[in-house]
């Protein structure tokens, strides 16, 4: 098959990153992205998707690359995304309801509990279990943590340097990667709450 | 107990739970939970602070203006009801209960001289309020969370097969591997001094080698066919030394049937096989 | 959303490729099962596609929505194949070449047994199985031998005229091009590589 690089003449090597869109095949550059983003299992980064080119390739061409083969995709039943851990395609949410007849067992939706818990550890992190007792007011169930620590959602990094050395929960790379955002400050705001009594002001921000 | 639940009873269009069976068409209007509904308030609330806050944002009602004697009694009266059964689920419920006691009774209190301290200053609501007020926030963050798309429930992940090719891989050997597991053996053996052999010695190894293949498939070979007409001397020679050593190492015979006559070589292997 | 059933003018070109009486919109459809095909774990069959539709396909009608998609892919990535169990995407396997840059699978390496034999074998040939177990100090299993054999590092050149027969083995020419040498004499001479060694072991005899 043909290579990645076309051949050339010589190996002008001061111009040779900056000739890069002429010397690599940008059509069978897009193709491997192509192929390579949709069987991943994971999104992909840069330098994942540096590797997947024998010539160096600069961060601003693979970019294109990329913009290039999420605007073919705009018309389509899926879309390429840039999450925390890099591209990915995903199916269209506004496609789910027919897909979920294909499964009727949608997955469960998780309880208040579980959801409180999770906001959280990601809008307060790194905090103890004691920490979401007394801001929610009720004891957190083990199986409660144990949910989001199986979704891969949280984690525990470290402890807390108090009696008992608590650990400290955070969220993961991943629950930012399953909600299709970039960073934790992509996370909804959070709403401001009116106060509960007349005379006290703003206490959280 | 139902029969009494009418007697505050708030419309509301589908019923919040069902107790025994029947529908409860209302959520508590302030902190006392009939007991036969505590089971079903415990289960739609998340907590105290939960009840509190529907309390205060959805009845306009003053937690921390409730005749507090009244609560203390119903409250009271829990623990009577239901010490034989989930009195644990509601405990924290008397806890929030206790706590709005200590505050009512500490603003009834004369404030504490000055003494600096900022806590004493404190209106003793203000912990409570904070406690409610990020509650609340997290609340609300809770739900916008839950409202974000989520992979495998509101979209799903593309995941292609991967066509792989059945082609099994190979180990990669360089020199140097050959050179350090030979090494390794040295050390481990330390026969360094017994194998140790001079560059020319392998080319004799590799002579030999290569003079067996030769034979290999022939019964008899003529000696002087044995060397390449184009050899250098030094090959020549080393070609010579193998031919000896692989006859002292008894892998060859050479054979001179007459005086000055016609030399061939013929593996052992050939004689053992004829 | 727009539901499956959506009679819209803009569509009924490509709706009358079939037919007519079906008041399906295509292009929904082809997003659809373009995303169901692409989020599957399983080939998805006639059947399954059906589901994805609130109104009853007919299967001529399924099969052209398929055949437009695989058109759709014809110079992409992936193709879209039929496979026993039904219809799938898969990567083009002409670009796997680039896709295994991506998980460099960890390279095989082979025993210590296998390399020691084959270090034996290329500085003391031709020797017999029975040289390296002297030199090894331990058995040298069949499958060793093998290995080398279905390398074509290794062969048998003949036997030894000692009770037994045993075959003497000398290394090929396939040995020394994988290496890149052009002669066994090449190789690291062993006289430096004592140098390497606890001098105070090397007692001449």
């Amino acid at each position: 098959m043909s290579e990645l690089v076309a051949p050339s003449p010589s190996n002008e090597s001061a111009t040779a990153v900056v000739e890069a869109e002429h010397a690599v095949d940008i059509v069978l550059l897009k193709r491997v992205f192509e192929a390579a983003l949709m069987s991943s299992q994971e999104p992909l980064n840069i330098t994942e998707l540096k590797r997947l080119s024998d010539t160096p390739l600069e961060t601003v061409f693979i970019e294109e690359v990329l913009r290039q083969l999420a605007k073919k995709y705009a018309d389509s039943g899926i879309e390429l995304n840039r999450v925390a851990t890099g591209w990915r395609f995903r199916s269209r949410p506004e496609l789910q309801e027919y897909l979920d007849k294909l499964n009727p067992q949608k997955p469960p939706r998780y309880s208040r509990a579980v959801m409180e818990t999770l906001a959280i550890i990601a809008y307060r992190q790194p905090v103890t279990r004691g920490d979401i007792e007394d801001i929610r007011g009720v004891n957190v169930s083990p199986q409660v943590l144990k949910t989001l620590e199986g979704r891969s959602w949280i984690e525990v990094i470290g402890t807390r340097d108090t009696p008992g050395k608590p650990e400290l929960f955070a969220t993961t790379q991943q629950l930012l990667d399953d909600l299709n955002l970039r960073t934790l400050s992509e996370l909804p705001a959070l709403a401001e709450m009116g106060s509960l009594l007349d005379q006290s002001g703003n206490h959280e921000s | 107990m139902l029969e009494s639940d009418q007697q505050i009873p708030l419309p509301m269009s589908t019923p919040v739970a069902h107790v025994h069976g029947l529908p409860m068409m209302e959520m508590p209007l302030d902190l006392y939970i009939p007991p036969d509904a505590l089971e079903v308030v415990l289960a739609t609330f998340q907590g105290p602070l939960d009840l509190l806050l529907y309390l205060i944002r959805k009845h306009n009602l003053d937690v921390l203006d409730i005749p507090m004697a009244q609560l203390t009694q119903q409250y009271m009266g829990y623990i009577e009801l239901m010490q034989n059964n989930r009195l644990e689920l509601a405990a924290e419920y008397l806890l929030m209960a206790a706590v709005l006691i200590e505050i009512k009774s500490r603003m009834l209190l004369p404030r504490p001289p000055k003494q600096g301290g900022a806590e004493s200053e404190e209106d003793p609501r203000a912990e409570l309020m904070r406690r409610l007020l990020e509650y609340e926030q997290m609340k609300a963050a809770a739900h916008q969370l839950n409202e974000l798309p989520q992979a495998g429930r509101d979209y799903e992940l593309v995941q292609v097969l991967i066509e792989h090719a059945v082609v099994e891989r190979l180990p990669h050997v360089s020199v140097e591997d050959l050179r350090s597991a030979w090494l390794a053996l040295l050390t481990r053996a330390k026969i360094n001094a017994h194998h140790k052999v001079r560059r020319e010695e392998l080319s004799v190894r590799e002579q030999m080698t290569k003079v067996l293949r030769q034979l290999r498939d022939t019964d008899f070979v003529p000696f002087e066919s044995l060397f390449e007409s184009d050899a250098n001397i030094p090959m020549l020679v080393v070609t010579f030394i193998a031919i000896l050593e692989l006859a002292k190492e008894s892998l060859v015979e050479i054979t001179q049937t007459e005086t000055l006559g016609k030399i061939y070589v013929r593996t052992s292997r050939a004689i053992t096989v004829e």
